[in-house]
């Protein structure tokens, strides 16, 4: 523990990384005290002051009702984070589970487990996206749900190649001479071999997870107005440059700075677990 | 039968089954999705009888099982079925649009590969000092916006404050279009010689495939930069080092080769992931391709056109697959002359 | 007697996250032409980095700290520039690194990577010239079939083949040191013992010095007329390779020695993880007559 | 004498996702765009005027429910065929048949009868008034050319010609169609042949192309490499045209923005309840939010169910303003309390301006005390939807226009009871007075008569409030200093249909482009 | 255990063959193998690479299944799927330590995999005895709180045989245990296995290609060349009077450091010479 902070405190670009993530999520916790004007996370508008740059007390310019941006980003660091985490969380345990039996059990399993994988990576995300919809409401929740379909085969091709080569590991064997199960030495022994790679890969993969918001609520999924919501406010805003380039503008800076945290973690994780404690 | 060629039937036939997997999945997915095709395909005002018809015509009354075995029928016959959107063949559109997506996801993936893995090498060469951190910081913000945004701001950077490159479509309009014979510009008119339309052509592309190639060029060189970083610590880069070989050619050479076998696959399926993500930035430069047509086929509810492209894309994701994986074989003497060791 | 290669009081330390390691605490060695040195002492003691140290791999590091004086050929390596120093690398120092396998590019053949390693001697030389030179290098290491191996990968020959490979390629530009870092510990008795006295033979006949790296004071006998014994980043003993086996001074030395299993039989010795006579100081053996 | 070669002029404008060039299942503006250049039709709307002028036909004559047309006898399809009565029969048949687009208007057509080459006589079910008006939707095809073409399909004329006519012209317009690609754009040449004098300053060749994004639009309009946008941009970007220099052009008075209450769904069953909902709407906020430039505007202020100019309508100065101490009144006497509310308020993916909208309703409504949820749905989900009540949100917002341009095509559609279940009329209402008086507007044969009838129909929908109306809805579109529109900058050449004012024939080029 | 049959094969390996067959390509890694490991002895297989030493392990552990031929334990025919009291029974030490640690899980936990695996003590008694596992390979006890990337070449070694020894087996099969150490460490690590087992009573098969530390530690030694069993016979017959000449050139590469070794050595290849 010690040394793992040692380790990213040594490197200034993980300290950085760090920091940056820092302010993510404090702000996610504490908008409530941090936004100048909390009540427009909501339906607020207001025609006198709409569509205008950068000006005191809007630092970042207001948006098409009339709305403090600065306010609406520091909230929808809420939601973003949110978003990626639940997403996350459900396509990873997924993908591993899939990857690992795949990986480790071999032959049928293995076959039919990655062709299934291999089907949900080469139809495009969007239609499953829309397939889920049919099916679902089209909620939040739901929209999540979609992505979480669409990313999970990722991450099991992830971890299967991961396992293929562990499995080949002395202590894979070591395991198996004892009589460990096969879940024992699937999710005990492999799986936390596999825990760098997939973690690098989740800490890029947030950014992508908030970027994809802004698909899904192109099709009606995802996140509701009036919440704020980064990936959608970057959308749209995409609609008025460069006139109105703050719309689109600090959203996008603002998943900037939360990308760029986490990956430089990540990087540094990597480092930490990849160098066997 | 060389490994290679065992190889590739081994990833051929896999392929096909994939392919089933995923015409029966999309065939699923095409009917939930919400709204009845016939009626959004008549209009508003159509009567009931009138969708009706239509829904018989359609099949749309039988069990899905029945309708899947009409289409392997026509399917089997190269016939997709009639696209209610554009009232064409669905595989006379997607002869048409397919060209155009190939050609601009693959100028992307030229970029991706192009631009990311040096990126990448660099990056893991220089790692820890100030060429890394540039180029890291650089890669993340390709992945920081979504293609989309990326699209607009590099067309108002070269097209509006910067008029450097045309904005929208393949080719200028006083320009006469070659002949169609592969469908792609780049290709037909060099066929034809005609040099004034292929560099037209070469210039619409390039905004296009680089806002496009973004994301991909990013992460192409993340992870080079970090599969060259542990080879880095191979006993055989430190002989090479050993033997006082330039840095360059160490890092161009001994440790780019095999860091490039774990990256490639991911690579590969950035590259391919492309082709079901254009669409966005296909609408942003009014690019005439398949994934945008894709994407009008799914909001319409087109049942046909929907399958008939999915199946397309698939395919196109795995022969992209295949083409990684037989460049693996390439590049991995031990794929390629598989059981030709010990280990 | 003039030393090709002279290290005087070398001092090494890695800056890490927890403060700095002293590796090395002022080291002092030298090896004449055409002497065969071995430096001999456990794992972790400090004789890869020497030997790194010697080609100037690892100040280029930036978490290492290194004092004192390398002089190579008359010349001091860390007065040197950069550039001529790198010039040095594997045209008049080589080095055999310890597992043939891993340390051979997997992705190249055996030729691409002996045309790489020709070419810092003669930069113009031709992969046609390059293959023939290197058929002959390889003949001289006992390689009958000189072209299929040229032809193969590293995973496609056995450990004895690659470490013949590698000690080929390493005399292939004729350096004036070899440094041969615990050649062939990853290979089994019979082919280790076979490339010793390939080795052996190689260099005498080309008059090359050869630094030689190893825990095994068994296979130093065979090979060392001098030898250096390092014990946690100092050098313990020092002497002629028969007056030292005959008479090992110091006691870590001698707990080297018992520790190798004997073929007479006799059990296995107890050894002290650490003791303090370990740290005594050095033992010097005066040199018998100038080498032969 | 040959006139000294003139550089080719290029129009280039632009239409959302894609046009329809079969002109039997024309509806939305692109597609009306194509139909009025390619296809023509017996007559067309007088311009800066009421009424309607011979186009194709030279006079006609109602007798009861008979109308008769002389057709002109120079008139030649594009194929080099000349347009005959039996041209006018089957495009009415094939419309009929297809059911599709706008062919609503034509069910109450019993039969259309070709009498002489040169006339035409339409017998029609019951009366119906606005049956002239309904001829500005039914483009002439040239019967001979698409017998020739006609595909695979089930009974005599197999697929009508659909495959063909998708993909080709077979119409009489001053424009041939020269390329179509559905999903890029229509290339256009000027019809040299065209039975009218086309003036030499209108475009030779037109692009119509399909679904750029605003900033496409922006930049190409910016670097002088398009000509007139859609209308679809948001106000933001038409402001910055403008400002970039670009002129602004408009074509209004037929249609309006609603906001459509559901009154199926409690507590939207209860008129006092919409009507505190209609009350709260902050009609001036939104006429804001559209302002393009000072004197520019993407609409104006609405005055009642009927947008200001069409028969029936209130005199502009009337005009709604919300007030809240009413609508407080009203809510007070809904039966519902206002804390029970939870109103979905839903907004078409494809139409950003619209999320304003329900932000700025669930701002008003909240000031009632009135909760409401925004709901964002793309174009398909929605009209897929609204088919049952159940599922139909409670607040739609839509833009709804009069594709003839008379009262009936716009409210009857809305507003009949039995013609419910349509994207048009998510607030199925069910008011017997409204049919009574929708179905007077379209029988009585007298103008006067009529606009009694929608003066009292207006009035009876301010009453019972089955729809916010939010303003009188006018089309703004930028365009390069390349084109002159008269059609839709002069007020006295504007035709008063949708998508008429961009009649190529009647546009100008520049010199020097 | 006092009273173990000292004369009774713990292992009957019985005319065993195993073929490897991989693509096109067929290798005889055994053929016909015939062995008997007795009770408490220390059988050493000696043979170069790839002589089919592992391969006989594997066939011990039941890792891999014998092409033709039957291996009895105890006199009984051993299955081919071994249940969790074989598992117990036979424990396998392997070459390589670093790779057959889970660099990720502490040593405490994979020590405490046996235990639980075989359901060896409760809870808390347990925890207790890993410490005593480890205090019995010669390392202190809160080692078990340690990854494997902390410990040294010879400590990880150490926790490997703990490892097995924590399913209490029987027999242990060492394939090359010290191979990958320095001399010193090595020393350690045989000279900690040999005080185990006759502290435990256990039988070693013993897999090396170094003849020095057969001599040391081996009762009986199996001289295996390319698949065949050439030699087998009592250690200090091996090393006087070796019978096969590959013997005799396996003996001959050992490194020696004292001059009675030589002595030894130069007799055994007068003899070579000679035959
Ligand atoms: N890059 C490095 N960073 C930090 N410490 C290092 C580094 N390289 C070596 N060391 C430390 O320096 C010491 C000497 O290492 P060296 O590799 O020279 O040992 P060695 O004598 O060659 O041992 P072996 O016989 O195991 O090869 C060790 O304690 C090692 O941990
Ligand atoms: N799973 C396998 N598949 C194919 N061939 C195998 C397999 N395992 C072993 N072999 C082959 O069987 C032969 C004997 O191998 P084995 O591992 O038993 O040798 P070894 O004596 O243990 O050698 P070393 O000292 O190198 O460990 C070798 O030629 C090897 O290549
Ligand atoms: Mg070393
Ligand atoms: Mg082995």
């Amino acid at each position: 523990m010690r040394r793992t902070f040692l380790i990213l405190a040594s490197n200034p670009m993980s300290l950085f990384g760090l920091f940056l993530i820092g302010v993510v999520v404090f702000s996610a916790v504490f908008a409530d005290f941090i936004a100048p004007f909390p009540e427009h996370r909501g339906a607020v508008v207001d025609f006198t002051n709409f569509n205008q740059p950068p000006h005191w007390p809007n630092i970042f310019g207001t948006d098409l009702v009339g709305r403090d941006l600065f306010s609406r980003i520091i909230y929808a660091y809420r939601i973003s984070l949110m978003l990626g985490v639940v997403v996350l969380s459900i396509a990873v345990p997924i993908g591993v589970t899939v990857g690992l039996a795949a990986g480790y059990l071999g032959g049928w399993v293995d076959f039919i487990l990655m062709r299934l994988t291999d089907v949900f990576l080469s139809v495009p995300p969007l239609v499953l996206a829309m397939a889920i919809m049919g099916v679902l409401e089209p909620t939040l929740t739901n929209g999540m749900l979609a992505v979480t379909a669409m990313w999970w085969p990722w991450y099991a091709r992830l971890v299967y190649n991961v396992t293929r080569s562990e499995a080949q590991e002395g202590y894979v064997l070591a395991a198996q001479i004892i009589g460990a199960s096969r879940l024992h030495i699937m999710f005990m022994e492999i799986l936390p071999n596999c825990v760098p790679s997939i973690v690098t890969k989740m800490t890029l993969d947030l950014g992508f997870v908030i970027l994809i918001a802004s698909s899904l609520s192109f099709l009606g999924l995802g996140v509701q107005a009036p919440t704020p919501d980064l990936g959608s406010m970057v959308a749209e805003g995409g609609n008025y440059l460069p006139d109105s380039w703050w719309l689109t503008v600090f959203p996008s800076l603002a998943i900037l700075i939360a990308v760029f945290g986490f990956n430089l973690v990540g990087d540094a994780l990597r480092q930490v677990l990849g160098s066997d404690q | 039968m060389s490994p290679v060629v065992r190889l590739l039937a081994k990833r051929l036939s896999i392929s096909v089954i994939v392919l089933i997997g995923v015409s029966m999945l999309i065939f699923m997915i095409a009917r939930v999705i919400p709204g009845d095709p016939a009626r959004i395909a008549l209009g508003p005002n159509a009567t009931a009888e009138q969708v009706e018809q239509l829904r018989q015509k359609l099949h749309l009354e039988d069990p899905i099982w029945v309708q899947y075995g009409y289409f392997l029928r026509n399917l089997a016959h190269g016939d997709l079925g009639i696209s209610l959107y554009t009232n064409r063949p669905v595989t006379t559109d997607i002869a048409q649009f397919l060209p155009a997506t190939l050609e601009l996801v693959f100028v992307a993936g030229v970029f991706m590969v192009g631009l990311g893995i040096p990126l990448g090498i660099l990056s893991a060469r220089y790692r820890g000092r100030m060429a890394d951190n540039l180029i890291r910081v650089v890669s993340l913000l390709g992945v920081s916006a979504p293609s989309f945004v990326w699209a607009v701001i590099l067309m108002l950077l070269f097209a509006f404050f910067l008029p450097l490159f045309p904005i929208a479509g393949q080719i200028s309009d006083t320009i006469p279009t070659p002949h169609r014979v592969t469908g792609f510009l780049l290709v037909d008119s060099l066929l034809d010689g005609d040099f004034t339309a292929f560099f037209n052509a070469l210039h619409h592309i390039i905004l296009p495939a680089f806002a496009l190639a973004l994301s991909g060029i990013g992460q192409a060189a993340r992870l080079t930069r970090a599969n060259m970083v542990e080879t880095y610590d191979k006993p055989y880069i430190e002989m090479a080092e050993s033997y006082g070989f330039a840095p360059g050619r160490i890092a161009n050479k001994f440790a780019f080769r095999p860091s490039l076998i774990p990256s490639l696959t991911i690579i590969g399926l950035d590259f391919a992931a492309m082709l079901g993500n254009a669409f966005l930035v296909e609408a942003v430069f009014a690019w005439p391709g398949l994934s945008r047509y894709g994407v009008q086929v799914i909001l319409r509810k087109d049942l046909n056109a929907i399958v008939g492209t999915v199946l397309v894309i698939s395919a196109m994701f795995l022969i992209v697959n295949i083409i990684v994986d037989l460049l693996i074989a390439y590049i991995n003497p031990r794929i390629r002359l598989a059981n030709g060791g010990r280990s | 007697m003039t030393a090709l290669l002279d290290i005087r009081d070398l001092t090494l330390s890695f800056r890490g996250v927890e403060g700095e390691n002293r590796v090395l605490h002022g080291i002092s060695l030298n090896v004449a032409k055409g002497e065969k040195v071995a430096l001999v002492g456990e794992s972790g003691s400090g004789k890869s980095v020497t030997a790194r140290i010697i080609l100037g791999l690892l100040q280029e590091q930036r978490s290492t700290r290194v004092s004192g004086a390398v002089e190579f050929d008359g010349q001091d390596l860390e007065a040197m520039p950069a550039k001529a120093r790198h010039r040095l690398r594997g045209t008049d120092i080589s080095m055999i690194f310890q597992d043939p396998t891993s340390s051979l590019n997997p992705v190249y053949p055996v030729d691409v990577q002996f045309h790489e390693v020709l070419k810092r001697r003669n930069p113009k030389i031709t992969r046609a010239a390059a293959r023939e030179r290197a058929a002959d290098a390889l003949r001289d290491v006992s390689i009958d079939d000189a072209k299929r191996v040229l032809d193969s990968y590293s995973f496609q020959l056995s450990g004895g083949m690659n470490q013949r490979v590698m000690i080929a390629m390493a005399l292939a530009n004729e350096p004036k040191l070899l440094i041969a870092d615990e050649p062939g510990t990853a290979l089994d008795v019979t082919v280790q013992a076979q490339t010793l006295h390939l080795m052996r033979d190689l260099v005498e006949r080309k008059h090359t010095s050869v630094l030689f790296i190893s825990h095994n004071l068994g296979v130093v006998r065979e090979f060392a007329d001098r030898v250096y014994v390092i014990y946690k980043g100092n050098i313990v003993e020092e002497g002629p390779t028969h007056a030292l086996f005959s008479d090992p001074g110091h006691p870590y030395t001698r707990a080297l020695m018992a520790a190798v299993p004997k073929i007479t039989g006799g059990g296995i010795p107890e050894i002290p993880d650490r003791s303090e006579s370990f740290s005594e100081p050095i033992v010097v053996h005066p040199a018998t007559e100038a080498s032969s | 004498a040959a006139a000294p070669a003139l550089a080719e002029t290029v129009l280039r404008l632009d239409e959302v996702a894609v046009g329809e060039l079969d002109p039997g299942k024309a509806s939305d503006y692109a597609d009306s765009i194509l139909m009025f250049n390619v296809y023509d039709t017996l007559v067309i709307p007088a311009q800066g005027a009421p009424g309607h002028v011979p186009h194709l036909a030279e006079s006609w004559s109602a007798d009861g429910e008979t109308f008769t047309f002389k057709l002109r006898d120079d008139v030649k399809f594009q194929s080099g065929n000349p347009m005959t009565a039996e041209d006018v029969v089957f495009s009415l048949e094939r419309m009929q048949a297809l059911g599709q687009g706008l062919s609503y208007l034509f069910n109450v057509v019993e039969k259309a009868e070709a009498i002489d080459d040169t006339t035409v006589a339409f017998t029609l079910k019951e009366p119906y008034a606005p049956f002239i008006a309904s001829m500005v939707r039914l483009p002439i095809v040239d019967k001979k050319l698409v017998m020739e073409n006609l595909g695979d399909g089930d009974g005599e004329m197999k697929d009508w010609g659909q495959a063909f006519l998708s993909g080709n012209s077979a119409g009489s317009g001053a424009y041939t169609v020269s390329s179509h690609n559905p999903q890029q754009e229509t290339v256009m040449q000027k019809n040299a042949d065209y039975f009218l004098d086309i003036p030499d300053a209108a475009p030779d060749t037109v692009r119509l192309r399909y679904g750029l994004e605003p900033a496409t639009v922006r930049t190409l309009i910016s670097q002088g490499e398009h000509d007139i946008s859609s209308q679809w941009l948001p106000p933001e970007v038409l402001k910055a045209l403008a400002d970039d220099g670009a002129q602004l052009l408009t074509e209004s008075g037929t249609g309006g923005f609603y906001v459509k209450m559901n009154t199926k769904k409690p507590p939207l069953d209860d008129p006092e309840c919409r009507l505190a909902l209609s009350k709260a709407f902050d009609y001036v906020s939104a006429i804001k939010m559209i302002a393009v430039t000072p004197d520019v505007s993407q609409g104006s202020p609405a005055t009642g169910a009927i947008p200001v100019g069409m028969l029936g309508a209130n005199p502009s100065d009337d005009i709604l303003t919300s007030d809240m101490d009413a609508a407080k009144k009203h809510l007070d006497s809904c039966e519902m309390a206002p804390e029970d509310f939870n109103l979905e308020i839903s907004w078409i993916a494809e139409v950003p301006l619209e999320e304003r909208f329900a932000l700025l309703m669930q701002a008003n409504f909240a000031q009632l005390g009135v909760k409401s949820e925004i709901k964002k749905m793309p174009w398909a989900l929605f009209a897929e939807q609204v088919s049952k009540p159940e599922n139909t949100p409670h607040i739609s917002q839509l833009f709804v226009n009069a594709v003839t341009g008379d009262p009936d095509t716009l409210l009857y559609g809305m507003y009949f009871s039995d013609a419910a279940g349509t994207w048009q009329s998510p607030e199925y209402l069910d008011d017997a007075e409204v049919d009574e008086l929708l179905t007077q507007g379209r029988t009585t044969t007298d103008e006067a008569g009529r606009a009694e009838a929608y003066k009292k129909l207006n009035a009876r929908l301010m009453e019972i409030a089955p729809t916010i109306y939010g303003y009188d809805r006018q089309s703004v579109f930028a365009a390069s200093d390349r084109v002159k529109v008269p059609a839709l900058s002069d007020p006295s050449k504007a035709f008063g249909l949708d998508g008429m004012g961009f009649t190529f024939r009647l546009m100008e080029m520049q010199e020097g482009s | 255990m006092s009273a173990v049959d000292q004369t009774a094969p713990v292992f009957d390996v019985r005319n065993v063959s195993k073929t490897f067959v991989s693509g096109e390509h067929r290798v005889k890694a055994l053929e016909s193998v015939s062995l008997k490991v007795m009770r408490g002895q220390c059988l050493a297989v000696v043979g170069e690479s790839g002589s089919g030493k592992s391969t006989l392990a594997n066939l011990l552990l039941g890792i891999h299944q014998p092409t033709t031929g039957d291996l009895y334990l105890d006199g009984n025919l051993l299955p081919g799927h071994r249940t969790l009291p074989l598992r117990r029974m036979i424990q396998l030490v392997q070459q390589n330590p670093l790779s057959s640690l889970n660099p990720r899980r502490t040593v405490g936990a994979s020590l405490r995999l046996a235990l639980d695996v075989h359901d060896i003590g409760d809870r808390q008694g347990r925890k207790e005895r890993v410490g005593a596992l480890l205090e019995e390979v010669g390392l202190p006890a809160d080692f078990a709180s340690r990854y494997p990337a902390a410990l040294s070449g010879g400590q990880r070694q150490r926790v490997a045989v703990a490892r097995a020894l924590a399913c209490e087996p029987e027999i242990v099969v060492l394939d090359e245990p010290t191979s990958a150490l320095d001399v010193l460490v090595q020393a350690r690590v045989l000279r900690m296995l040999d005080e185990l087992r006759r502290r435990r009573d256990l039988t070693y098969v013993f897999i090396t290609h170094d003849l020095g530390v057969v001599r040391n530690i081996a009762d009986r030694v199996a001289v295996f060349e390319k698949g065949r069993l050439v030699e087998e016979s009592d250690t200090e017959t091996i090393f006087t009077n070796p019978a096969n000449p590959y013997t005799r050139r396996l003996i001959s590469a050992i490194p020696i450091v004292s001059d009675e070794e030589e002595t030894l050595r130069r007799s055994l290849m007068e003899e070579t010479n000679d035959g």
